[in-house]
C-alpha cells in the first residue's frame, strides 16, 4: 500500500496534455533506449507469459530448496514448490499487466502524474487502467464469471446428490467440487458488490472524479483472475477435501490441491483488503462540497461499512492462511496438537475472519436494496439514521460473535451464553433494516419495476435467512442444526437469496448507468419470477433436509431423504435455467441488440444520474456542489441533489421531458 | 400525508397480522411442534424440540408481520400507469422506530435468557461441552468414549474392561457421559435421534451428556467434514433396556477380550505416537512424528 | 465541507478543483496510513492471539520446552536497530519541519540503513535457531512471525526509499522555493503529507517490534 | 471492429464463444471430473468368486509412484490397479491377499481383530488366527475393512529387513510376501459398499491418512455388489 501513497491523487491532466499510452508504460517522451514492440507491452498476453515463467521459476526454487527432504520424496508432493510457483506466478501476472512498472519507477524518485485512462474502445477493458468505471465493469464481468463457474459446480453437487448411494462423481471428486464451489463463491461474494458497484458508483455518488488510489483499485481487480485460475487449478492437482472452511489438521494433511486453496484465498485476501482500503479512503476524503455525512447515500454508507470490515477482518484470514501454508511447507506445528499447536487455533482465527465476512456479504445487499427502495416508492427513505446505525451496528457486532460457529466444538463452553447473546443481539441492527424498508414502503407509490421486484424478493429471502439464524444462535436448537443442510440453507438464503438478489436488482438498476444500455424488462421480469420461485423451491426443503438429519458435504445420505433431495436437485437445475435467462438477457441487451437507455430511466434524484450514461471520463463536467439529500421525494420545495441539474443541463432536460415509460 | 390516510392502513395491517398470528402460533406450537426434529428419544432431544417449538412460535409473528406488510404494500400501494407521482414526505416516525427497537431488543434478550436457561438446565443440551463442562449432569452415569478416526467411529466402555465396539449400545433411563475424542483430524459425533453433537478434536476430550428415554435404534453420523469418506462415516446405535444392556455388555466384554488385550490403557485422549503409528509427516528430528 | 443547502452558490470554478483535489489527496494519505496501521494491527493481532492461545493451551506440554531459544542478542539487536531507525526518522522529520532539509535527508538515509540492518539481523537469526520450526508452539509462532515482520518492514523501507529518492531528485528543482521543508507547491505538500504518514507507520512498526520482543524474550 | 457492427454477427460471435465454453465445461465434467478408477467385474463367474489382490509398498508407476496401493487380478488373470470391484450378491467370496509391504503399528488396535469373515478367522501363510497383534512380529501392513459388512482383516506385514522386497507393482510371488486368505459372504441385496485400510500408511502425510489414504484407487474403494 505504501506503493501509491505519495501519488494518492494525481491531478487530472487536461485532455490536451494527456500522456498517451497506458499506465504502467512510460510516456513516449520519457522512454529511453530499446523499445519493445507494442504486442509485447503490458497486457494479458504478456501477463500470461510472465505468469507461466513466474510459476516455473517458483516451482524450480521450491524444488531446489525442498526436493531432497524425505517428506517430499515419500509423499510425492512438494508443497513449497507449488506455493512458491503460485506466488511467483501471481507476481508475474500482475507484472505482465504493467502493475509493477510504476512502483519500480518510483524507486528512482520519478513521479508520473498520469491522467485517468481516457482511451476508448473495448481494448481498455483488458488492460490495467486507472479509470474506476472501467475497473467497475471489469469487476462486474469477472465476478459474473466467478459466479457462473461456481454455480455450475453447485449443479454438479446437486447431480451427485440425486441418488443416496449411486455416485456420479464418487466421494473424492465430490468433495473437491464442494470445496471449489464454496471457496469460489465466498471469494466472489466478498467483492461482488464492492467490486463492480462500489468501484463504479461510489465516485459518482459522492461527486468525485476518481478513486483515491486508482492503482490499488486496478491491482485489486487484476488479482482476482489470478485467484480464479489458481483456485481452479486445484482440481488438476487433486483438489482439496476441506470445503471453504479449510479446517486445520485436515488441511495440513491434504494433498497438493490444498496449496492452491492457500494461494488463491491468500491472493484474494490481498485483493479484498486493497479494494476495501481504497473505498474507505475515497468516501472519507473525496466527497464533493456539500456532501455531508447526512447526505451520503445509504448505498455509500453500506459499501463503506463493508469496506471497513474487509480491511480489518481479512488480514486475520491472511495470517491464518499463512500459518497453514507454513504448516504445509516448512512443517511448523501451529495446528498439530502433539507438537504444541492446536486444531482450535484455526477454528478461532478462521471464524474471527469468517463472521465479519458473513456480514461483508450481507451489508452491501442491504445497501443496494435501501438505495433502490426510495426511488421506486417515490418517498424519502424512512429513518435514514436508523439504517446507518443498523449497518454500523452490524459491522461492529460482527467481530464479537465468531464462536457461535463453534458451539459444539468444546472451545470455551462457558462462553457459549455470551456468544449466544451477542449473536442474538445482532438481529437488532438487522431488524433496523427491515424497519427502514417497511417504513419506506409505508403508503408509498410503489412502481414494481424489475429492480424493485428483486428488492422485494430480497426482503422475503433475507427474512427467512435471518429467522433461521435465530434457531442457529440458540445453543440447544443449534445442536441438531449445526453442520447440517439447515445451516447450508440458512446461509444460502442470506447470501444467494439476499446478496445475489440484490446484485441482480442492482445490475438491472444500474446497468443503464454503467453502459447506457438498458436490459430487457420483459425478460427481466421472467428472470425474477423464475429465480424467486426456483430459489425458494431449492433451498426451503433444505431446512427440512438438515433438521431431518443430513450433514453438510456428504456424498451419501439416508434413503428416506431421497425424495426431498431429488426435489431440491431438480429445482436447482431449474434455478440454473433461471440464471441462464439472466445471462441471455445480459448478452442480448448489452452486446447483441443494445437498446439505448434514457438518461435517467428510473427518475431518480441520485447524483449518479446527474451525468451522462455512461459517464464521461472525468465523471462530471465540473465538481458538483451538493445541495440536498438524495431521497427528498415528495417534498415539493426540495432542491435538486446538486447544482448540476439546477440549470438547463441536458440531463435535467432529459429527466424532465422523458415521457417514455420503461417499465 | 393526511390526505392519503382515508384508508386506515395501519389498523388493517395490524388486524390481518394479529388474526394470522392468532391462527398460526397455536398451529406451530401444538400441531407442528410435537413433530419437530429431533424427536423425543432422549431428554436432550426433547429439550431441543422444545426450543425449536418456542423459537418457531416466536418466529411466526415476525415472518407474518413482514409478509403481511409486503403483500399489503404491493396490493394497495402499487402505482401503475404512465404518471409518476411522489409519495408522502415521511422521513421518520420516532415513536414507531422507538417501539420497534424496544420490542426487538426485548424479544432478543428474552431469547438469549431462554437459550441460556435451556442450555444450563438440560445438562449442556447434548452439545459438546469441553473437557470440564460447567453445565454438567450429576449423579451416577455411564461413561462411554467415542473415538473418531478417519473414517469410522468406535466406542469404548471403560467400565466394562475397556472394551471397544463398532456400534453404540446404551441403556435406557441412565445418564450417559460421552467422552468424544479424535485420533486424527476434526470429526463431529452426531447421534441424531439422541440430540447429541460433539466435535471430536485430536488431543481433546469433549464431553456431552444424554439420558435416553425410549429404547430403539438411532443413527450416528459425522457432522464435520473430515476428508474423503466423510459422507460414509456413519455408525449404528441402539438404546436398550437396562437388563438387556447389562447382558449385552458382559457378553461382549468376554467375547472381545482377546482384542481388548491389544488396546492401549483407557485414556481420555490418545496421542498418535504412542504406538509409533503416524505418517511421519514430522521427520525423525522431532520428538513425535504424527 | 461547507453546507450550502439553501443558498444557490455559483458552481465551483475549474481552477478551484485543483485545491479540492489537493486537500482530498492529503486527507487520503492521512486516512490511508491510519487504515494501513489498522489492517496491519489485525494481522499482528492474529499472531499475538496465536501466541497467547497456544501458550494457554500448552497442549501435551509442548508450548515451549526451555532449551529452545532464539538468540537473545540478535533479537534484541534487531529490535533496537528498528526502534533507532524509527526514532531517527521521527527526529529527522521534526527537523524538516523547522526547515532543515539536509537533516531529514541524512536521517532518512540512515534510518533506511538501520532498517535494513534490522531486517537482515532477523533473517540471520532465523538461520541460527537451535530448534526446528515445528518443535513447539513457541517455535512455530516465532518462525511464523519473523518473516511477516520482515516483509512489512521491507515494505516500509521501500516506501522510505521512494521518499528519499524523490526528495533527492527534486532537490534542485525546489531549491529556490524552500526545498522540501518549505516549498508550498502542491507536490511538495503532498510529499510532506506522505512523509508524515510514513513516519506514523514506521513508529507503529517499531512499537510492534518492541511488543513482540517482549512476547518472545520476556514472557516466553 | 467493423465486422461486429451487425447484431447478427455479434450474435454469432457470442454463440461461438458460448459453444466453446460449453465444450470446455462438458470436457471438464466428462473427460476430467467423471473419469475415475476402472471397475473390475467379478460378477459374471458362477460359484464362489476367487478374488486375488496384492498390496504393494510403492506403486512405481502412474502419477503417484511412491504411494502404497492395492492391486487386483481381474478374471482374465492380469493385475489391474483398481479398488472398485464388482461382486455378485449373496455369494461366497474367497480372498487371497499377497501382502508385499512391511508392517507397523495400528492407530487403533481394535483393527487387529478379525471380524466379518466366514468363521471370524483368516489364515496367514496357512495358519488360522482370529487376532493379529500389531506390536508383535512384523506388525500389520494394511487392513481390509468394509464397515457396512462388519468385515475387518488385518494384513500381517513382511519384515522391514526383508532381503528381497518388491520394488514396483505388480509384484511377483518371488519377492518376500505374506499370503492372507479369508472368505466372506456378500449381502443379498445390491449396493455400493465402501472399503478402506485403517492403518496410517499414507507416509509423510499428517497422521498418515492423506495421499493414498485420501484417494480412491489406492487404499480405499468400493465393493459394487450387483444381483447375480
Amino acid at each position: 500500500m505504501a506503493v501509491d501513497m505519495s501519488n494518492a491523487v494525481g491531478l487530472d491532466v487536461p485532455a490536451a496534455e494527456q500522456v498517451p499510452g497506458s499506465p504502467g508504460e512510460l510516456p513516449p517522451g520519457r522512454r529511453r533506449g530499446f523499445r519493445l514492440p507494442s504486442a509485447l507491452g503490458p497486457g494479458i498476453p504478456r501477463a500470461l507469459v510472465f505468469a507461466a515463467l513466474g510459476y516455473l521459476f517458483g516451482h524450480w526454487i521450491g524444488n531446489l530448496i525442498a526436493a531432497g527432504y524425505s517428506q517430499v520424496t515419500n509423499s510425492g508432493s512438494n508443497n513449497a514448490a507449488i506455493i512458491l510457483g503460485y506466488l511467483f506466478g501471481t507476481v508475474g501476472w500482475i507484472g505482465g499487466m504493467g502493475v509493477l512498472t510504476y512502483p519500480l519507477t518510483k524507486m528512482t524518485g520519478r513521479e508520473e502524474l498520469l491522467a485517468p485512462q481516457r482511451s476508448v474502445g473495448p481494448g481498455r477493458y483488458f488492460r490495467y487502467t486507472l479509470d474506476h468505471k472501467v475497473v467497475g465493469i471489469q469487476y462486474m464481468v469477472g465476478m459474473i464469471v466467478y459466479f457462473l463457474t461456481a454455480g455450475l459446480l453447485a449443479l454438479a453437487i446437486r447431480t451427485e446428490l440425486l441418488s443416496p448411494t449411486n455416485h456420479v462423481f464418487g466421494p473424492g471428486v465430490y468433495i473437491e467440487v464442494v470445496g471449489e464451489h464454496g471457496t469460489m463463491m465466498m471469494m466472489m461474494m466478498t467483492s461482488v458488490i464492492v467490486g463492480p458497484f462500489g468501484n463504479f458508483l461510489v465516485p459518482l455518488m459522492i461527486g468525485a472524479r476518481r478513486m483515491a488510489f486508482p492503482r490499488l483499485e486496478a491491482l485489486s481487480f487484476w488479482l482476482t483472475p489470478a485467484a480464479y485460475i489458481i483456485l481452479l487449478s486445484s482440481l488438476w492437482l487433486g483438489g482439496f477435501p476441506t470445503g471453504w472452511t479449510g479446517y486445520a489438521p485436515l488441511s495440513v494433511q491434504a494433498g497438493r490441491g490444498m496449496d492452491a486453496y492457500v494461494a488463491a484465498f491468500g491472493v484474494m485476501a490481498i485483493s479484498i483488503i486493497l479494494a476495501g482500503f481504497n473505498i474507505v479512503v475515497t468516501v472519507i476524503n473525496l466527497r464533493a462540497p456539500g456532501m455531508t455525512w447526512g447526505r451520503l447515500p445509504v448505498f455509500v454508507w453500506g459499501v463503506m461499512t463493508t469496506s471497513f470490515l474487509m480491511v480489518l477482518a481479512t488480514p486475520v484470514l491472511f495470517g491464518a492462511l499463512y500459518m497453514l501454508g507454513l504448516d504445509r511447507t516448512i512443517q511448523t506445528s501451529f495446528f498439530t496438537d502433539t507438537l504444541g499447536g492446536s486444531s482450535y487455533l484455526w477454528e478461532n482465527l478462521f471464524w474471527f475472519f469468517g463472521h465479519p465476512e458473513v456480514y461483508i456479504l450481507a451489508l452491501p445487499g442491504f445497501a443496494i436494496v435501501l438505495e433502490m427502495l426510495p426511488v421506486f416508492c417515490r418517498k424519502p427513505i424512512f429513518a435514514q439514521k436508523v439504517a446507518i446505525a443498523g449497518m454500523v451496528g452490524v459491522s461492529a457486532l460482527s467481530f464479537f460473535v465468531w464462536q457461535h460457529h463453534l458451539f459444539d466444538s468444546g472451545i470455551n463452553p462457558d462462553m457459549r451464553p455470551l456468544f449466544m447473546l451477542t449473536t442474538e443481539l445482532i438481529s437488532i441492527p438487522t431488524g433496523f433494516i427491515f424497519l427502514v424498508g417497511m417504513g419506506t414502503l409505508w403508503k408509498a407509490r410503489i412502481r414494481l419495476t424489475v429492480p424493485m421486484m428483486f428488492a422485494m424478493g430480497f426482503f422475503f429471502n433475507f427474512l427467512l435467512g435471518g429467522i433461521s439464524g435465530v434457531f442457529l444462535s440458540d445453543v440447544p436448537a443449534d445442536t441438531t442444526a449445526h453442520g447440517t443442510f439447515f445451516v447450508m440453507a440458512h446461509f444460502h438464503y442470506t447470501i444467494m437469496g439476499g446478496l445475489i438478489f440484490a446484485f441482480f436488482g442492482g445490475l438491472y438498476y444500474w446497468l443503464p448507468k454503467m453502459t447506457g444500455r438498458s436490459m430487457n424488462h420483459r425478460l427481466g421480469k421472467w428472470n425474477f419470477i423464475a429465480m424467486f420461485v426456483f430459489f425458494n423451491s431449492t433451498f426451503l426443503p433444505l431446512f427440512a433436509v438438515g433438521e431431518l438429519g443430513q450433514p453438510r458435504r456428504v456424498f451419501e445420505y439416508a434413503k428416506r431423504l431421497q425424495t426431498l433431495n431429488d426435489w431440491v436437485s431438480i429445482s436447482a437445475f431449474l434455478l440454473g435455467f433461471a440464471i441462464l435467462l439472466f445471462v441471455i438477457n445480459l448478452v442480448w441487451s448489452m452486446i447483441i441488440k443494445p437498446v439505448r437507455s434514457p438518461e435517467n430511466p428510473w427518475h431518480s434524484r441520485g447524483l449518479e444520474w446527474q451525468t451522462t450514461s455512461p459517464p464521461p471520463p472525468g465523471n462530471f463536467d465540473r465538481i458538483p456542489i451538493i445541495l440536498a439529500g438524495p431521497y427528498e421525494y415528495g417534498k415539493p420545495d426540495a432542491l435538486p441533489m446538486s447544482d448540476l441539474v439546477s440549470r438547463t443541463s441536458p440531463v435535467a432536460a432529459a429527466a424532465a421531458t422523458d415521457s417514455e415509460r420503461t417499465i | 400525508m393526511a390526505a392519503a390516510t382515508e384508508r386506515r392502513d395501519g389498523i388493517r395491517i395490524l388486524g390481518v397480522w394479529l388474526v394470522l398470528s392468532a391462527i398460526f402460533m397455536p398451529i406451530v406450537y401444538f400441531v407442528w411442534g410435537p413433530h419437530l426434529p429431533p424427536g423425543g428419544m432422549s431428554d436432550q432431544a426433547a429439550g431441543q424440540r422444545f426450543d425449536n417449538r418456542v423459537l418457531g412460535v416466536v418466529a411466526t409473528p415476525v415472518v407474518l408481520l413482514v409478509c403481511t406488510f409486503l403483500v399489503y404494500a404491493l396490493l394497495f400501494w402499487r402505482q401503475t400507469g404512465e404518471e409518476i407521482e411522489d409519495g408522502p414526505y415521511i422521513t421518520n416516525k420516532v415513536k414507531f422506530s422507538g417501539w420497534w427497537v424496544g420490542l426487538t431488543t426485548f424479544t432478543v434478550l428474552c431469547l438469549a435468557v431462554f437459550g441460556t436457561y435451556e442450555l444450563e438446565n438440560n445438562n449442556g443440551a447434548g452439545t459438546g461441552s469441553g473437557p470440564r463442562p460447567i453445565f454438567a449432569a450429576s449423579g451416577p452415569m455411564l461413561p462411554v468414549q467415542v473415538i473418531a478416526q478417519q473414517w469410522r467411529f468406535t466406542f469404548r466402555y471403560p467400565t466394562y474392561g475397556g472394551m471397544e465396539t463398532t456400534s453404540l449400545m446404551i441403556p435406557q433411563n441412565e445418564e450417559i457421559q460421552f467422552n468424544v475424542t479424535s485420533l486424527d483430524v476434526i470429526h463431529s459425533f452426531w447421534a441424531y435421534q439422541l440430540g447429541v453433537k460433539a466435535d471430536a478434536n485430536p488431543g481433546v476430550n469433549n464431553i456431552a451428556f444424554v439420558k435416553a428415554l425410549h429404547t430403539g435404534k438411532f443413527n450416528i453420523l459425522c457432522a464435520e467434514l473430515c476428508g474423503l469418506w466423510h459422507g460414509a462415516m456413519t455408525a449404528n446405535g441402539q438404546v436398550m433396556s437396562q437388563a438387556s444392556f447389562d447382558s449385552w455388555a458382559t457378553q461382549t466384554e468376554a467375547q472381545e477380550a482377546p482384542v481388548t488385550k491389544l488396546l492401549p490403557k483407557y485414556s481420555t485422549v490418545y496421542s498418535p505416537d504412542e504406538a509409533g503409528a503416524g505418517g511421519n509427516y514430522y521427520g525423525s528430528q522431532y520428538p513425535v512424528n504424527p | 465541507m461547507t453546507d450550502v443547502a439553501e443558498s444557490a452558490l455559483p458552481p465551483i470554478p475549474a481552477d478551484a478543483e485543483e485545491g479540492l483535489a489537493l486537500s482530498a489527496a492529503i486527507g487520503s494519505i492521512w486516512t490511508g496510513s491510519r487504515l494501513l496501521i489498522g489492517a496491519c494491527s489485525f494481522l499482528y493481532a492474529a499472531f499475538a492471539f496465536t501466541f497467547f492461545y497456544l501458550r494457554s493451551l500448552n497442549s501435551y506440554g509442548r508450548w515451549h520446552p526451555k532449551a529452545q531459544h532464539p538468540s537473545l542478542l540478535i533479537g534484541t539487536a534487531a529490535t533496537v536497530a528498528l526502534v533507532a531507525a524509527a526514532l531517527l526518522h521521527y527526529y529527522g522529520l521534526s527537523r524538516l519541519r523547522h526547515g532543515l532539509n539536509l537533516d531529514w535527508r541524512v536521517a532518512g538515509i540512515a534510518s533506511l540503513g538501520l532498517g535494513l540492518l534490522s531486517a537482515g539481523l532477523q533473517i540471520y537469526q532465523l538461520t541460527r535457531l537451535n530448534f526446528f520450526p515445528g518443535s513447539s508452539g513457541y517455535a512455530s509462532v516465532f518462525v511464523g512471525w519473523v518473516p511477516v515482520h520482515v516483509v512489512l518492514l521491507l515494505g516500509a523501507l521501500y516506501w522510505l526509499e521512494t521518499l528519499v529518492a524523490r526528495s533527492l531528485r527534486v532537490r534542485n528543482a525546489w531549491h529556490g522555493q524552500g526545498d522540501l521543508g518549505g516549498s508550498v507547491t502542491p507536490e511538495a505538500t503532498r510529499l510532506r503529507a506522505s512523509l508524515d504518514a510514513f513516519n506514523y507507520f514506521f513508529v507503529f512498526l517499531s512499537l510492534v517490534g518492541v511488543a513482540f520482543w517482549f512476547l518472545f524474550y520476556v514472557i516466553d | 471492429m467493423k465486422m461486429f457492427e451487425k447484431p447478427l454477427t455479434r450474435g454469432l460471435a457470442v454463440l461461438a464463444v458460448a459453444g466453446v465454453l460449453a465444450g470446455v465445461c462438458l470436457w471438464g465434467i466428462f473427460g476430467f471430473l467423471r473419469s475415475s478408477v476402472p471397475t473390475v467385474d467379478f460378477s459374471k463367474t458362477a460359484g464362489p468368486v476367487n478374488l486375488r489382490v496384492q498390496t504393494v509398498a510403492a506403486l512405481g508407476f502412474g502419477p503417484h509412484p511412491t504411494w502404497v496401493s492395492y492391486l487386483v487380478k481381474d478374471p482374465a488373470g492380469a493385475w489391474v490397479h483398481s479398488t472398485i470391484w464388482q461382486l455378485p450378491a449373496d455369494r461366497q467370496i474367497n480372498v487371497t491377499v499377497e501382502e508385499y509391504d512391511s508392517g507397523g503399528a495400528l492407530r487403533n488396535n481394535l483393527w487387529g481383530g478379525i471380524t466379518g469373515t466366514l468363521d471370524s478367522q483368516a489364515a496367514i501363510n496357512g495358519q488360522s488366527t482370529a487376532v493379529v497383534d500389531p506390536s508383535a512380529g512384523n506388525g500389520i501392513a494394511h487392513t481390509f475393512n468394509v464397515p457396512d459388512l462388519g468385515l475387518n482383516v488385518p494384513l500381517y506385514g513382511i519384515s522391514s529387513k526383508a532381503k528381497n522386497p518388491c520394488s514396483a507393482a505388480p509384484c511377483s510371488t518371488s519377492s518376500d510376501h505374506n499370503t492372507i486368505t479369508f472368505s466372506f459372504h456378500t449381502p443379498p441385496g445390491a449396493g455400493n459398499y465402501r472399503w478402506q485400510c485403517f492403518i496410517p500408511c499414507g507416509l509423510s502425510y499428517l497422521y498418515g491418512n492423506g495421499g493414498p489414504m485420501g484417494a480412491i484407487g489406492f487404499m480405499s474403494g468400493f465393493l459394487k455388489v450387483v444381483p447375480a
